[in-house]
């Protein structure tokens, strides 16, 4: 009789589905366990329902959980170390061979990694190349300066919509601080202390929104969301918008998406001119083993994430979606069996390249604020009433920052006495 | 004050007739009843007069004018509903004055008709009550008042006494009566109620099955009723009405014959009904009379009704004096041959030639045993 | 009638077609929608004529959401609230109604203010007195004698949980109420002269003239349980639990791939819409007089 | 009211209540009491001990400018809702009251919306209300933004107003045309005897004697625009509160705050004074209100 | 077969008390009628009885049994209601068989039992329709046959009658009484309609505010009630009832004295009510009698009854022959000593010695107008 136990997952549509393939061929690759992997519809989804079932004593052995919930995972005393757990059954993992920028964001203040990596991915620029051509834009732009001269173009070639954007705040805030050394929270962003406060309102974030909301008057940028009946990827892959910015994961679906003979490609995030580019944040999620299961359970759990931590399985995963491999082994070898030069997966080592920049500093390592999820919304709603409704932006910032503090606020009395390592 | 004249009026739901063609005249001022069993077409007839139902076929003039297609407010008339039908949320000022206001009358002027008509049916002090809090009698009045403020030429009413106990019904009777003969409206009053119907009408309709049975006054309906049906449904208990034959120039009546005028001669051989009411019966002298089965008797106090079968047939008397009845015992009656009315058995319809009735009054006195 | 005017009949006719514009003209919209092409369907302006691609939308919108599958948790899903409703209902009704018990007035008033609390303020803690029914009672034992106890019952993922708690509300036990008080004294007088005792008249009686409330609550209930979606979102993780509801969601046009194919996700809607519809629109003269004979 | 004639016995109704009674203790009054405890103590998300920290979270929820927003919005939700649906629905019964031929097929019709599911009703509103394509998009073509509630928050309150309407307005329909079918045919005919015409008589006789069956309908359906399960269908699945919180009714901020934001505590405090607003409202409702509005 | 013993029963709704106090013996096979008006407190006599209703205080024995603490079914009770309270969901078979169904007879034996009784209340053809196919009279039956198919000791009848229409109601009496005949089970039959108590009960029981005011057979009771009460509720139209005083041994009433029996001398002074009943009144020859002023008059048809006002108060008559009077002209009448009633004014109860009305009989003859 094998072993039973649960992983829950939050990707969808395509991405979705591979996640499904890997728990097939983890299942197909033994006889001791089976992995029974279920989708949550969404990342934020994927922590509620944990939390939701955690509470009731039916969390799963494994859960994946995006970067925004970090913090509330590692303060929640719900689940198992990573390193505890592989070191307990018996697996030897060289936890240096991971990217520590990649590692860091998931990993104590002592760089002891709590979760696996395992999608990753960071934000990058979508360009149209076919449409670029056409209006007489040469080379991939990398200023945002550039950007807009790109746009003007486009626009004056007859293109609508020359950039797409959302509201979307991880790469409008959370990358572009990064890669342009703005902290997004004191202390570290949050990481030497519960007491951080947001201060994304007197960063060069204010500076990028107003650029933005420049660019929108001048119909070079143009929202695009699902309320608009519209988002940014669709936007893109039906060549509605030429330029939009978005996860690396997307790489694969946008090359199978777009008609034959489109030719595209993708950029690091623009910088402002003059600025010294930062690596880029990680995004994506990883993987938490939760606590209080059976024991029979770890022993599958950790046969599985050492499953998918190989190498083969790796280059698989990076192949057919559009994540990076987070293992400097992994990448070493992708690169060296020339992955990264042929045609459909050309350009995503542009991912790595921005990850691996610059040595993980306080505004680059990565994000610890309570209640992340939230602070997100937030911004977003002010990024709603800056683009949709021409509210003032220092303003609708300003008050967004404040409840997000609050918000912060309340998550430090919550772990009052709590300390982060 | 205005004459109704109904000529050939029909009125069909769908395919079923309702009202096969009345011809009715009602003359300015007089107190018309419309009496008639449960769905015979009474409310129907009313309410095509009012214009609350449609005309199917023939005419009906008010006043003169041809109202078939005249909205019910552009014929002067005015309704006493069966239920009243008061505005429950209104007060019995606003429910009396509201066809006032309607027409646009001006508040000073509307309090004071509905103070006034309030103070003709009496009901000065309740008026600014909700009609939920009045007695069924208070409630008939502000139904009255409300049709009365408009001063319409036409009063309509639809059983509006049906819904109050007993001792209510005789006095608002009585407050009709006198309304009446204040207003001198032309009245339409419809009900299944016999005596209401004898004690109210001026003239008296009777309707069955959507046809007009027979028009008069009351006490000549009652006394020479046109058909059995009319026969059978005025009075109480109902006229008793036993079926015979004419032969040999004198109808057999039980153990009696009683001859008939010679202007009758013709009827030889016809079937014929013999109708007597109970309270002109009389217990006969030892001896004599029409012996009938005795089955009970049902005491009143204020004499007594002896329930019989004669013929076959159910015999009522109402008597004044005691009897012993024992059940299965024959019981001998007198019946005074003035008294008698005899109708065709076939049509139902009275038999009468020149207004004499058929029994011969000659033969009368000579009511006798007869001899089979 | 009286004011039969051309112009009174008119207005009407005016009035219920706009009515009918309104009230069905989205029905007729999705209908339009979900049986032409994904050009179709998006041209600007839109074309109110339907294709003739319904039966190839609803295949793909069946597949994308996996709908037959949901379609039957659905089912199951609302039979099971449905009957639970009306029956657990019309037992307390008839506890509250036909007795003379001092418990009656606490019950009907521990019943009563379920109606002002549905499930949406609620949800969290409900969801975990689900994930371990016996929480209280292992709660409370714990408290009076100390004595912790190991047993558990997860509804999480399970018929029973997605059930349950939507059973636990008052509006069924209203209904029956109200008609309950209706029906006149002498006719539980006439069945106890009978010899009839209060189990037999239920059974006998007020079940068999309850029919008209009975389909009406059925109705009610048909379209209250496969309308339910926060519930089973929060509940169900396990995709052989999830019902049509949470499906559509996964029928929104996909995130990353291109024109947005709404012929598609109209069709599904369409799809997902129907049963209740035809419940109601089957069973609407019950319903109709039920619903009517619960005001108040 | 009370029945007369009741059986007697202790256990029966103790009996026949008792099923629906433990699923309601189990699964509303239980969990209410949970709600109440958070309300006073700050509970982690993951569970845990919990601070008591007194009346913070209602003074954290009163002085959030966001949530008297929502509360405002909520009112203008739970009023222009109701209000726009009872009337449409009296426009309509008044209408079909005419028995005008061919009425009995536009009651059928009207009632079916109701069992539209607010997610599903929502999912079809955004394509024929989203400004790109659809109806609205044809909209737009005359003026750009003439309708987009991606865009502007009325728009987007709008939007769901429409669709609580669309759902409701055949509900209503259905309870006031049975109201007027009850008003005695014989009130009109003798208000029409009285000289008064059919609109007059609508707005003079037919619309005060309804006035019961308006006030159920108005307690009834704000109390479905305040906490109902449709309510917060509809927002989740079309707005999701948006744009910039102008669709963040109480009821799904409630949710939100718990289950997006991890906020038990804030949501628990959130419920409890939606819950209380709910009671006094009713009360409100029911003590003077309704004392106007019956005339027996 | 059983005899009902009432003994000082009350009934208390809360604090108001509705039966004061109710003492009576209903003897085997009797059939007896409760008559008062609405609200008296007769229907809750009757259920205490059947066990609807619980006894306050007192004893109820059926047959000897005390059943204070019996269940209904345990009674041997049969009750007809005033609706019928048929259950509408079931066929007439099924609603006359519930009671056997419920107390277990084999499916075949019921059927025969259910047959049998409608056959004899004339249901054979309709059997399996629904209550509601049915018109009243039917409905009526069902229940009648409902209630005897378990062969009672006691048979209840609430009002049975007053839903159904005045024709079905005379001849649904009939068959009432005639059931009674036949079953002879003691039965209680509540009404307050006074020709249906007068013309069914053996032994009439008139009940007032909660207290029984007489208690005898109905002829008994219509020709000496024992208070104004029963003498005004009991004969349509009611008895007149003039108020006056005992002054020299003889009351004055109107135009007329009316000296008293010597035995009654110790009234002297006291005020009294003097009764007639309006079908004793005659017209007085013209010069005699007492003078009234006229109102108006009803025609019957059979008979009328003149309306006038006799000192200040209403006073009717019922007489045979016609008159003319105009409103406000006097009209004289002739009360015959024999049928007047006297009551105490204070208490209302009847005045009578050694069962010798007050009025002397030589005096009768001697009615003379007064002198005033
Ligand atoms: N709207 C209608 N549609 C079809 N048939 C009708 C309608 N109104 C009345 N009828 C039929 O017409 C006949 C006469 O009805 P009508 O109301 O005039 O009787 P009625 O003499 O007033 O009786 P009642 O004493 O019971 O009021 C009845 O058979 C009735 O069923
Ligand atoms: N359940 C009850 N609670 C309080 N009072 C009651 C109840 N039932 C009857 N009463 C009161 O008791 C009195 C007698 O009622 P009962 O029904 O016996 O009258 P009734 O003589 O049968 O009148 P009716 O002829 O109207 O049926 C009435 O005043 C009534 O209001
Ligand atoms: O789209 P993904 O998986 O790269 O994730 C993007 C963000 O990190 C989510 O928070
Ligand atoms: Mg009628
Ligand atoms: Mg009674």
């Amino acid at each position: 009789e094998k072993t039973k136990f649960e992983f829950w997952y939050g990707n969808t549509g395509d991405i979705g589905e591979r996640v499904q393939e890997a728990c097939k061929k983890f299942n197909d690759s033994q006889a001791d366990f089976e992995i029974v992997c279920t989708s949550q519809n969404g990342y934020d989804t994927t922590l509620q329902n944990t939390i939701a079932a955690y509470r009731a004593k039916k969390q799963p052995a494994i859960t994946q959980i995006y970067d925004a919930g970090t913090l509330d995972m590692m303060l929640s005393k719900a689940f198992v170390p990573a390193k505890k757990l592989m070191a307990d059954n018996g697996y030897k993992i060289d936890w240096d061979n991971y990217f520590p920028g990649i590692a860091n964001y998931y990993a104590t203040g002592s760089g002891e990694l709590l979760s696996f990596p395992f999608n990753s991915s960071t934000a990058v620029i979508y360009y149209n190349m076919s449409a670029f051509e056409k209006a007489g834009v040469t080379g991939k732009p990398q200023t945002w300066e550039e950007v807009a001269e790109a746009a003007k173009k486009l626009k004056a070639a007859g293109y609508e919509c020359p950039m797409a954007f959302n509201f979307d705040t991880w790469p409008l805030m959370e990358q572009f601080s990064a890669i342009h050394d703005q902290p997004i929270a004191t202390e570290g962003n949050g990481y030497k202390g519960l007491n951080a406060e947001l201060v994304v309102n007197k960063t060069k974030f204010i500076d990028e929104l107003k650029f933005f909301k420049k660019m929108q008057d001048e119909k070079l940028f143009v929202v695009k969301t699902k309320q608009l009946g519209m988002d940014i990827v669709p936007a893109f892959t039906s060549q509605t918008c030429q330029i939009m910015m978005s996860s690396i994961a997307d790489h694969g679906t946008v090359g199978k998406t777009l008609p034959e003979g489109v030719k595209w490609d993708v950029a690091m995030l623009p910088v402002f001119k003059g600025t010294e580019r930062k690596k880029s944040l990680v995004g994506g999620a990883s993987l938490w083993v939760m606590a209080g299961r059976p024991e029979a359970e770890y022993k599958g759990a950790a046969a599985f994430l050492n499953f998918i931590a190989q190498p083969d399985m790796v280059q698989w995963w990076s192949t057919v979606t559009g994540y990076i491999p987070v293992t400097k082994t992994g990448f070493e070898s992708m690169k060296k069996n020339g992955f990264y030069d042929k045609a459909p997966y050309k350009g995503r080592e542009i991912a790595i390249e921005s990850l691996t920049l610059t040595q993980p500093t306080d505004t680059t390592r990565g994000i610890r604020l309570g209640n992340f999820t939230q602070i997100r919304k937030e911004v977003t709603s002010a990024l709603e009433a800056i683009y949709m409704q021409n509210a003032d932006i220092q303003s609708s910032i300003d008050q967004a920052v404040e409840r997000s503090n609050q918000g912060l606020r309340r998550f430090e009395k919550t772990y009052a006495g709590e300390k982060l390592n | 004050m205005a004459q109704i004249d109904i000529r050939a009026v029909r009125k069909s739901y769908g395919k079923t007739q309702t009202l096969h063609g009345v011809d009715l005249i009602f003359p300015t001022g007089e107190f018309v009843v419309i009496l008639g069993p449960s769905g015979c077409g009474k409310s129907t007839l009313l309410r095509m007069i009012a214009g609350l139902e449609e005309i199917t076929a023939g005419e009906i003039a008010i006043g003169g004018t041809v109202v078939n297609k005249l909205e019910p407010r552009e014929r002067g008339c005015a309704m006493v509903f069966q239920n009243y039908a008061l505005y429950p949320h209104m007060s019995v000022a606003d429910n009396i004055g509201y066809a006032l206001k309607v027409s646009g009358v001006p508040k000073a002027e509307r309090r004071r008709r509905v103070e006034e008509t309030a103070a003709i049916v009496g009901l000065t002090d309740y008026l600014d009550r909700r009609p939920a809090a009045l007695s069924g009698g208070q409630r008939q009045r502000v139904a009255m008042g409300r049709a009365m403020i408009r001063e319409p030429k036409v009063f309509l009413f639809d059983e509006p006494l049906s819904n109050l106990d007993a001792k209510l019904r005789v006095s608002m009777r009585a407050e009709i009566r006198k309304l009446h003969q204040r207003l001198n409206a032309t009245s339409v009053f419809v009900t299944h109620d016999q005596v209401e119907a004898m004690t109210l009408a001026d003239r008296l309709v009777v309707m069955n099955k959507g046809r007009v049975e027979q028009v008069g006054q009351p006490l000549d309906i009652y006394h020479r009723p046109a058909s059995t049906f009319v026969a059978a449904f005025i009075g109480s208990p109902a006229m008793n009405l036993i079926d015979s034959r004419v032969e040999g120039g004198a109808v057999r009546l039980g153990s009696a014959v009683i001859p008939l005028a010679p202007a009758f001669a013709g009827l030889e051989g016809r079937a014929v009904t013999v109708g007597i009411r109970p309270e002109q019966v009389r217990l006969a002298a030892p001896g004599t009379g029409l012996v009938a089965i005795a089955d009970f008797v049902e005491e009143l106090g204020a004499g007594r009704i002896v329930h019989a079968v004669m013929e076959g047939q159910p015999f009522a008397a109402a008597i004044g004096e005691e009897v012993r009845v024992a059940p299965g015992q024959p019981i001998a009656f007198d019946l005074p041959a003035e008294h008698l009315h005899l109708f065709d058995r076939e049509t139902g319809r009275r038999i009468e030639i020149d207004g004499e009735p058929a029994q011969s009054r000659a033969a009368a006195a000579t009511l006798a045993p007869a001899l089979s | 009638m009286i004011q039969r005017t051309p112009f009174a009949n008119a207005l009407t006719y005016a009035i219920m077609v706009i009515g009918f514009l309104l009230l069905i003209g989205p029905f007729l919209v999705v209908i339009a929608g979900a049986s032409q092409t994904m050009q179709q369907v998006n041209a600007v302006p839109f074309r109110f004529v339907p294709g003739d691609q319904f039966l190839a939308n609803a295949t793909a919108a069946w597949t994308r959401g996996d709908l037959g599958h949901a379609m039957i948790n659905s089912l199951i899903m609302t039979l099971m609230i449905t009957f639970g409703k009306v029956a657990l209902s019309a037992c307390t009704a008839f506890a509250i109604v036909f007795f003379r018990s001092p418990l009656k007035h606490l019950f009907f008033w521990t019943v009563f203010i379920t109606l002002m609390l549905p499930l949406e303020v609620r949800v969290v803690p409900t969801y975990a007195v689900a994930a371990d029914m016996f929480t209280p009672f292992r709660l409370l034992i714990q408290f009076f004698t100390g004595i912790e106890l190991k047993i558990e019952w997860n509804l999480l993922n399970s018929y029973a949980g997605l059930t349950l708690p939507l059973i636990a509300t008052a509006t069924g036990t209203f209904l029956y109420r109200q008609f309950f008080m209706t029906l006149p004294d002498e006719l539980a007088e006439a069945a106890r002269m009978d010899g009839s005792g209060p189990v037999r008249f239920f059974f006998d009686m007020l079940l068999p003239l309850s029919r008209t409330n009975i389909l009406a609550l059925t109705t009610i209930m048909f379209v209250y349980g496969w309308n339910q979606y926060l519930w089973p979102l929060l509940m169900v993780t396990d995709p052989s639990y999830q019902t049509v509801m949470m499906k559509l969601r996964m029928l929104l046009p996909p995130e990353d791939g291109g024109t947005p194919d709404w012929n598609v996700t109209l069709a599904g809607s369409l799809l997902i819409m129907l049963p209740p519809v035809l419940v109601v629109a089957v069973l609407q003269r019950w319903f109709v007089r039920g619903l009517v004979s619960s005001e108040k | 009211m009370e029945k007369r004639s009741v059986f007697k016995s202790t256990w029966l109704p103790i009996l026949f209540a008792a099923p629906q009674l433990l699923l309601i203790l189990l699964f509303f009054y239980w969990p209410v009491t949970a709600v109440l405890n958070w309300a006073f103590t700050l509970e982690p998300p993951f569970g845990g001990a919990a601070e008591f920290v007194g009346l913070d979270n209602f003074k954290e929820v009163f002085n959030d400018q966001l949530y008297w927003h929502s509360v405002m919005i909520s009112i203008i939700f739970a009023i222009c809702g109701p209000l726009t649906a009872i009337f449409i629905g009296l426009v309509l019964a008044l209408a079909v009251d005419r028995e005008l031929p061919g009425s009995g097929f536009f009651r059928f019709l009207y009632i079916l919306p109701f069992a539209v599911a607010g997610p599903a009703g929502g999912m079809a509103f955004r394509f024929i209300l989203s400004p790109e394509r659809g109806l609205a998009a044809m909209l737009n073509e005359i003026q750009p933004d003439l309708w987009n509630p991606a865009k502007y928050g009325s728009h987007a309150l709008a939007f769901v107003i429409i669709i609580f309407i669309w759902k409701w307005a055949g509900y209503t329909f259905i309870f006031l045309l049975a109201g007027l079918q009850s008003v005695p045919r014989s009130l009109i005919e003798a208000a029409a005897m009285d000289g008064s015409g059919p609109i007059r008589r609508a707005i003079d006789i037919q619309v005060p004697l309804l006035a019961p069956t308006l006030f159920f309908l108005l307690v009834t359906m704000m109390t479905e625009g305040f906490v109902g399960s449709d309510t917060f269908g509809m927002v989740h699945a079309t707005t999701r509160g948006g744009p910039n919180h102008a669709t963040e009714l109480m009821v799904y901020r409630i949710v939100d705050e718990a289950f997006q934001g991890l906020n038990y505590s804030g949501a628990s405090a959130q419920s409890l004074v939606l819950i209380g607003l709910i009671m006094i409202f009713t009360f409100i409702q029911f003590r003077f209100v309704e004392r106007r509005v019956h005339y027996k």
